[in-house]
């Protein structure tokens, strides 16, 4: 199962390349991941196949990185397919190896090997899959081949690259650390093994690996000061591909951190980890705070709330979170997805991504306006979205450490991104539209371009208000391992 | 009564629903709603009634989520008697506020009618709310909805401002109220309100909180700059609702949390009298200098919630003395509390239907709306005299019930606790400032926006609103007169709340002394009731003696002057202008406009304007610092790659060396 | 029980008959000393009459609230009457706390005799409503902070047992300088509530500079009437706070003691007379500051009473 | 002893590359270190090499002796850049910091608790040397074309570390590694020459429209 689930998107993105007719190249585009998450689904269900001694293997924290990815992806193919359906080019023509073929296999890509992250339980396999979303990203992002998305791209690859390339140089420093005692030295490096002998790692090198994997995964993840790819490249790629980038790629990295945490927990080392990780949430915090402030760019600020969103998940992970971390990524995955997807139709409408010029939402497009608006209802916490809960769990995971001075910033560093978001989400969202622009069409009626962010809302209301049972039972388990509990 | 509770809390969701599912029918729609949403107010009633009347209270538990404790509700005298006046309010705004929209798009009223209802049914869920989760939900969704009430005209773009204040500002204060249950909840290991007896050892950290928190909400000032931006921008029936009863949740969440505590420190005492005469002064001085109607208001909410306040603060140091000032006090705070939600929406209501009618707000444009609305104007006057803590009227009593605890502890005590003479004595004196003050402001209100002559021909016809509007409004001013009369009633009723708030063991005293006050009051009451009855006799013989004999109408006298137009009668702005002259340290109001020069002058102006003095001072040059900073960090951003990747390592560097040396 | 209804009746009764003699005191004390002989003692009885046999003109912007004005401004005065003890004897109504009705009962009378004069729309009565609203909202904390001090000093919450304890025993008990100050602080009040030298200048023409009598330019006749007697009952009313301090003379007997209640505030309007005719009205930006003092003096006696 | 004298070159030639301020003698750099990187990976493997660590050492230098520098060298004869380097740092410092960053890995490998066993400790302070130098070429040079050698040094040397370390990956992890520079590097130059098709340059310096 996990093999077909694995294989299936490697074998399109290829297939789709290579493929001539554009339609059959969309459908695949859609086929594919709803296919993955129905295996996704099949796979949680039977609950087979859950192995953690090899290298490849699903344990309950992969089912459900698997599961939202899944999901994301499945929503975002839809916003996809009519992107490509939008911007097709009847001149160059859409046949084999062409641009658009790259793209639609470069998407496929982008699921097997994000699917590959999630699954690997091994440290350097997951390193080598990390490394191989940023190669099947980068030229998703720099589609549109203007010059600014072709310098996202560039400082994303760039960036990123060198980054997971220090995260290797971790890796190397965890496996140093097995080989100080006997008992080690045969360890195979993958996460659950290292967990198991935790206590018998040489501290010094586990501390070593831990920076230098915070500091490589972090610069994937989005981490302040790492993060400064991340504004540029959400904002300069295809909004349904800024909806896949933070909504499943910024988890695979947050998922290697939070694996080589577990390690680090189990040693002993979890206060030193704790920390750092704390500290770097923080700084994210402010860091996209600042930045949020009168920024004039809708899409720059939705990559920066999501630095904003990293930095809270690295502080809820350093304050011992379980739960609220888990609970946390899905439901921002899910919202951040959301909001991408209707800056999307907004640019769109408005084409314009400046936020000075885009104003009335609500009277151009009511359902968009709408789901402008609630998304940034869930995205700053307000209920009844999920990310009220999640949030609010994280800050009951700092007050039991009582660690009240990070409490106290965490709620500055919330209160000032609030603040700074919501004054230009109102000018957005409310109002007459711009007189001026006469290109910018009123739109009443909800369109097909609706349904995905529907879906997505939708989905991030149901999480707020009622958490299936056996998604609250996937959760609390990988809450579990999380910690590094059997 | 538990499903009573329940199925209020889902009427009034289901309300919300029909507005939005019934916005293609207006017809069947506004009356279908507002129906349920009176239902739902009959439900709440008889637990609240009953909680109040028999002093028990009634525990709910839901579980809703596999992972959080389960949702605890609770109803107790203190909650039913918050409760007690929304459902009061509640469906009287309803159905004032079906009549309040003729010209708008039925997507916009729908969302509205929606909103009101949440806010109405979330205000409801803040009051049943009994552990930490479910109260700060209700708390975010009440505050959420009110957002969408207050930006209901939003192509205003002053509208979309109150709309962004309003958000900020209750969105700072709930941060403090998160860090204050995440201390207690961590401190008490539990989410539970009924665990937290003591307050986890952290008492005064969590009371600081709380207040800066609930504060906010309350519209102390100081942490007020929402209300007088919120309040014009929302509806009038929604003005009417934040202010009449969703600062009280301030209030109400204040005193739950004081509640818990296990003994009430004298600086607490004083840190509320504080607060509470620094909003009752300030706020009414600050809405005397107002020329819009609603944003008066705005500030009257404000030095309202100071009475209140004092009457907490007094209630603080009653403790100290087992006599009988605290349980007074605390009655009268909560008998303004109810009283206040009252005159409030009575007033909010008819200034709506002024704004209705003649399209302005501005009182300085308006006047001689008494003769064109009547039955407006007279309510206007009832509420206004309440406001003012005249007698008979119902905002006399809790001011008469603070006077009076305040006034026995001056007295010579049997223990000498020179904190409480001294703070009974601060609280009459704040207390006596801010009535006089109001009286004046409200004098101004009335007098400027309903008397004399119109200040402008108005393009509509101004006349009285349609009954949907003019009944809520009616009955609200019925009620502001019979509670004032009935004032010992409600002060019996009050008792057993107050008694239940101390965390001493005041019990012991008991309702006695309330009956005591009730007993003082009834004398009011008749001696208000008896010259109610000589006022209508002397009015009889005037217009007896008077009915033989020359009864002439004609122009005012103008003192000599035969030109007079209705421009040159004294404006809302010129009676405050002594005012401004004395408190202009405070005030800081800004005259503009051009004087007439020369011996021929020209057209010439004149213009005042009172900016928020903590906006002025500490808000915006806060905010403005801080948006410099966000323009210094911005410059890191360079958009160099190679700078870029330069981050990345001094950040590896500072990583290695935590992590090695 | 039926004796203090009666002497308490008594008192209302006297207030009723010889309030606007008190009136003809001063005059008649302002004309001896500015040397003329004066208006006959019983003048304002006369003018009282004659009102109430006149018709009446209302100003065509007025509504009911006009109307209601003098009305209310009189049975609100009756009622504070009703509220004070007079001569030793128990006042009509008692209860703890009587002096916040009195206090509101007096701030109703206002309230409705200044909407009356903002009702007519006439500058000059908005500007007297103004400066009559603005000087009470400073005069009314005084007067219940006066009456907090003198409840101090006497522990007791209502004007009877206040008044009935104060006696010569009460200014020795090292509380003199507390009752010094609320005296001269009510004797402020008392010249500015009852619009009389240096805060107001009932004889003015100037309407400019009128307060009081500038609110009732348009009344006439009856209400005129009225509004006279009102502002007679509470040159009594207010009198008798100050004059209770002044002579805490009780000797048991209600018609000795109601002498000595009569004759003090015949002395109190001599005295007012006496100030009348030696000092001149201040200017209107000045009355704030001698109001403010006044607050000032009746927060004083917290110093002597809470040590 | 051999493993010393490769020590030895790998610092020469990481001076060399702080120091270069010609493209093609960076590349030419870039590719003298992978070979020797190669070579001593091949030396520190104690003990037998198998036949599937022969072919994926070759493998290896082939891909980053020979055709990553090939591909270099296409993309600048492609892109038809000026053959210097344009540093934001001079080259006489480069060269001092160059000579300081030696210093400063050596002395971190004194400071470093060592396992025992097969560990070469110039050999980890070559690797760490290599990584810094490629770190600054990327920090310090202006050509984005510069930045992608930079990144091909410092996988270099992250790559040689492991075996000085005497950590021994399993094979396909580290073919799996190999194929993502590779790939890394394509991409890179791909993109390079879309950026040249751009902005008819390919300065970093101004890559920086993006910013706040």
């Amino acid at each position: 199962m996990l093999w077909i689930l694995l294989l299936t998107p490697f074998a399109a993105g290829l297939a789709s390349m290579a493929m001539k007719s554009g339609r059959a190249r969309r459908f695949l585009l859609v086929c594919v991941p709803c296919f993955h998450f129905v295996c996704s689904i099949l796979i949680l269900a039977s609950e087979s196949g859950l192995s953690t001694n090899r290298w490849l293997g699903a344990d309950e924290l992969s089912l459900l990185f698997l599961l939202s990815t899944s999901a994301i992806f499945t929503v975002s193919s839809f916003a996809l397919n009519l992107f490509l359906r939008e911007h097709e080019n009847p001149e160059k023509g859409a046949g084999r190896f062409s641009h658009e073929a790259f793209f639609a296999g470069c998407v496929l890509l982008l699921l097997g090997t994000t699917t590959l992250a999630i699954l690997s339980l091994h440290t350097g396999v997951f390193w080598m899959a990390l490394e191989a979303t940023t190669l099947a990203s980068a030229p998703l992002i720099s589609y549109q081949r203007s010059s600014r998305s072709l310098e996202a791209a560039w400082k994303y690859l760039l960036i990123c690259s060198v980054g997971i390339a220090i995260a290797l140089v971790g890796n190397t420093a965890l496996a140093v650390s097995t080989a100080f005692d006997a008992a080690t030295q045969s360890t195979p490096l993958t996460f659950h093994a290292l967990a198991e002998r935790a206590d018998l790692l040489h501290p010094v090198w586990l501390k070593i690996a831990f920076a230098f994997i915070l500091v490589g995964y972090g610069t994937k993840m989005g981490l302040a000061p790492m993060h400064t790819w991340l504004p540029d490249a959400y904002s300069e790629s295809p909004s349904p591909i800024s909806a896949l980038l933070s909504g499943t790629l910024v988890n695979c990295a947050f998922l290697g951190i939070l694996r080589t945490n577990t390690i680090m927990l189990q040693a002993g080392v979890g206060e030193y980890s704790g920390g750092l990780l704390l500290t770097f949430g923080l700084l994210s915090l402010f860091m996209s705070g600042w930045f949020i402030l009168q920024q004039g760019d809708f899409k720059r600020l939705l990559g920066y709330s999501s630095v904003e969103h990293m930095g809270i998940l690295a502080m809820a992970v350093g304050a011992g979170g379980g739960f609220g971390v888990l609970f946390h990524s899905l439901n921002h995955s899910l919202t951040k997805g959301l909001l991408f997807l209707v800056a999307g139709n907004i640019l769109s409408l408005y084409r314009t991504k400046s936020t000075k010029s885009v104003t009335g939402i609500l009277r151009v497009s009511p359902v968009t306006g709408l789901l402008w608006l609630a998304g940034f209802c869930a995205i700053s916490g307000l209920p009844p979205f999920g990310i009220f809960v999640s949030k609010f769990s994280i800050m009951l995971a700092i007050g039991s450490q009582a660690r009240w001075g990070i409490l106290g910033l965490f709620l500055l560093a919330l209160g000032i991104i609030f603040v700074g978001m919501w004054r230009i989400v109102i000018h957005m969202t409310f109002g007459a539209p711009p007189e001026s622009h006469s290109f910018v069409e009123t739109r009443i009626r909800p369109g097909i371009q609706d349904i995905a962010p529907i879906i997505l809302c939708s989905l991030a209301l149901l999480l707020g208000l009622w958490l299936p049972p056996p998604l609250a039972r996937l959760i609390e388990r990988a809450a579990v391992i999380m910690i590094g509990g059997a | 009564m538990s499903f009573l509770i329940v199925g209020c809390l889902l009427l009034y969701v289901f309300a919300g629903v029909i507005f939005i599912l019934m916005r293609s029918y207006p017809q069947s729609g506004t009356m279908l709603a507002p129906l349920c949403s009176t239902l739902a107010a009959i439900f709440g009633l008889v637990p609240v009634l009953n909680v109040l009347l028999s002093r028990a209270s009634i525990n709910i538990s839901i579980s809703w989520s596999s992972f959080f404790a389960p949702i605890q509700m609770r109803l107790d005298p203190l909650s039913g008697w918050f409760a007690l006046a929304l459902f009061i309010v509640s469906p009287l705004l309803t159905w004032y506020g079906t009549g309040y929209f003729p010209h708008k798009r039925p997507f916009e009223v729908s969302i509205n009618g929606f909103f009101f209802q949440i806010l109405a049914g979330g205000i409801f869920f803040v009051l049943l709310a009994s552990d930490i989760f479910s109260f700060l939900l209700a708390w975010e969704i009440m505050s959420l909805a009110a957002f969408f009430l207050v930006i209901f005209e939003h192509e205003d773009r002053s509208v979309q401002r109150a709309g962004w204040f309003y958000l900020a500002a209750t969105h700072l204060g709930t941060a403090f109220l998160f860090a204050m249950f995440v201390l207690l909840g961590s401190r008490c290991g539990s989410l539970d309100f009924r665990d937290f007896v003591g307050l986890g050892g952290v008492a005064d950290v969590v009371f600081i909180l709380a207040l800066i928190g609930f504060g906010t909400k309350a519209g102390f000032f100081g942490l007020h700059v929402w209300l007088p931006e919120a309040h014009p921008a929302a509806p009038s029936h929604a003005s009417a609702l934040m202010s009449g009863l969703m600062i009280k949740t301030g209030v109400y969440g204040l005193l739950r949390i004081m509640t818990l505590a296990d003994s009430w420190p004298g600086w607490w005492g004083w840190t509320l009298i504080g607060v509470g005469a620094v909003s009752g002064v300030g706020g009414a001085l600050f809405a005397l200098v107002q020329h819009d109607l609603k944003r008066l208001m705005a500030y009257s909410s404000v030095e309202n919630i100071g009475i209140v306040c004092l009457g907490i603060g007094m209630g603080v140091f009653g403790t100290y003395s087992m006599g009988p000032a605290a349980q007074i006090a605390m009655a009268g705070a909560l008998l303004h509390v109810l009283n206040h939600a009252l005159f409030k929406s009575c007033l909010f209501l008819v200034a709506g239907a002024v704004t209705h009618a003649t399209g302005t707000r501005e009182i300085d444009l308006l006047g001689g709306l008494q003769k064109l609305m009547p039955r407006s104007g007279g309510v206007f006057l009832l509420a206004s005299a309440a406001v003012c803590g005249l007698p008979p009227l119902n905002g006399f009593v809790g001011e008469f019930l603070i006077y009076l605890s305040s006034y026995w502890s001056v007295l010579p005590q049997e223990l000498p606790f020179v904190d409480l003479r001294v703070g009974g004595f601060v609280v009459i004196a704040a207390l006596a400032l801010t009535g006089g003050l109001a009286a004046m402001c409200f004098m101004k209100a009335y007098g400027t926006t309903f008397l004399g002559l119109p200040r402008r021909q108005h393009a509509d016809p101004v006349v009285d609103p349609k009954p949907a509007m003019l009944f809520p409004m009616f009955i609200l001013g019925t009620l502001c007169v019979a509670f004032g009369l009935g004032g010992s009633f409600l002060i019996l009723l009050v008792a057993p709340v107050a008694s239940t708030l101390h965390p001493a063991a005041l019990i012991v005293a008991e309702t006695s002394l309330l009956r005591g006050a009730a007993l003082n009051y009834m004398h009011v009451s008749l001696a208000s009731f008896a010259l109610l009855v000589l006022f209508f006799a002397f009015h009889r013989l005037r217009n007896h003696l008077l009915k033989g004999r020359v009864v002439t109408s004609g122009p005012t006298w103008g003192c000599g002057y035969p030109l007079g137009t209705a421009r040159m009668q004294y404006t809302g702005s010129s009676f405050s202008q002594p005012l401004i002259a004395a408190f202009k340290l405070l005030l800081r109001t800004e005259l503009s406009g051009d004087w007439p020069e020369g011996y021929l002058p020209g057209r010439s102006s004149f213009a005042t304007h009172t900016p928020g003095v903590f906006i002025e001072f500490f808000y915006k040059p806060l905010f403005t610092f801080v948006g410099h900073m966000a323009l210094r960090v911005k410059r890191l951003q360079t958009g160099g790659t190679h700078v870029y990747v330069l981050y990345l390592l001094l950040a590896l560097i500072s990583v290695l060396c935590w992590s090695l040396l | 029980m039926t004796r203090d209804i009666f002497a308490s009746l008594g008192g209302i009764a006297f207030a009723l008959l010889l309030a606007p003699f008190l009136r003809s005191i001063i005059n008649r004390t302002k004309a001896r000393i500015s040397g003329r002989r004066g208006a006959p003692l019983l003048q304002p009885y006369f003018s009282l009459a004659r009102l109430l046999r006149k018709g009446a003109v209302y100003s065509s912007t007025t509504t009911w609230i006009f109307r209601a004005g003098p009305v209310a401004g009189l049975v609100t005065v009756f009622g504070a009457i009703c509220l004070l003890p007079f001569g030793g004897g128990p006042a009509l109504f008692r209860f703890e706390g009587d002096f916040l009705l009195l206090t509101y009962l007096l701030a109703v009378g206002r309230f409705f005799t200044i909407l009356a004069a903002l009702d007519t729309g006439s500058s000059f009565e908005g500007m007297g409503a103004n400066r009559e609203a603005f000087f009470s909202a400073l005069s009314e904390p005084t007067l219940l902070l006066g009456l907090a001090g003198l409840g101090a000093v006497t522990g007791s919450l209502s004007l009877t047992d206040i008044y009935g304890r104060i006696g010569a025993s009460v200014f020795l008990e090292a509380n003199m300088p507390a009752l010094i100050f609320i005296l001269a602080a009510f004797m402020i009040v008392f010249l500015s509530e009852n619009a009389r030298i240096p805060v107001d200048d009932p004889t003015t023409h100037l309407e400019l500079t009128m307060i009081h009598e500038a609110m009732i330019l348009d009344h006439c006749g009856i209400d005129l009437a009225f509004i006279e007697f009102a502002g007679a009952l509470k040159l009594w009313t207010l009198g008798l706070l100050i004059t209770g301090l002044i002579f805490p003379v009780r000797f048991g007997v209600f018609w000795l003691d109601s002498l000595v209640s009569l004759f003090s505030l015949a002395t109190l309007a001599v005295c007012i007379g006496i100030v009348e005719s030696s000092m001149a009205r201040l200017k209107m930006g000045r009355v704030p500051q001698l109001l403010s003092i006044a607050f000032v003096m009746s927060t004083l006696w917290i110093m002597w009473v809470v040590k | 002893m051999t493993d010393h004298f490769f020590v030895a070159l790998l610092l020469l030639v990481n001076l060399r590359l702080f120091a270069s301020s010609r493209m093609g003698s960076l590349i030419r750099g870039a590719a003298a270190q992978s070979f020797l990187t190669v070579c001593l990976s091949a030396l520190l493997r104690d003990g037998g090499i198998t036949a599937e660590s022969w072919i994926f050492l070759i493998v290896s230098g082939l891909v980053k002796c020979l055709v990553l520098p090939l591909l270099m060298f296409r993309a600048l004869r492609t892109v038809g850049i000026r053959r210097d380097i344009e540093p934001f740092v001079g080259y006489r410092v480069s060269l001092f910091l160059g000579l300081g960053a030696a210093a400063f890995s050596f002395w971190g490998v004194v400071q470093l608790p060592l396992p025992g066993g097969g560990v070469n400790p110039t050999a980890i302070a070559a690797a760490l040397l290599s990584m810094i130098t490629g770190l600054f070429l990327i920090v310090a040079r202006r050509k984005a074309i510069s930045q992608a050698i930079g990144y091909l040094v410092m996988e270099n040397g992250i790559f040689g570390l492991a075996p000085s370390l005497a950590v021994h990956s399993p094979l396909i992890v580290e073919a799996g590694v190999l194929l993502d520079v590779f790939v890394g590097v394509f991409v890179m130059s791909v993109i390079i020459l879309h950026i040249r098709q751009e902005f008819k340059h390919i300065d970093i310096d101004r890559l920086s429209e993006l910013k706040d």
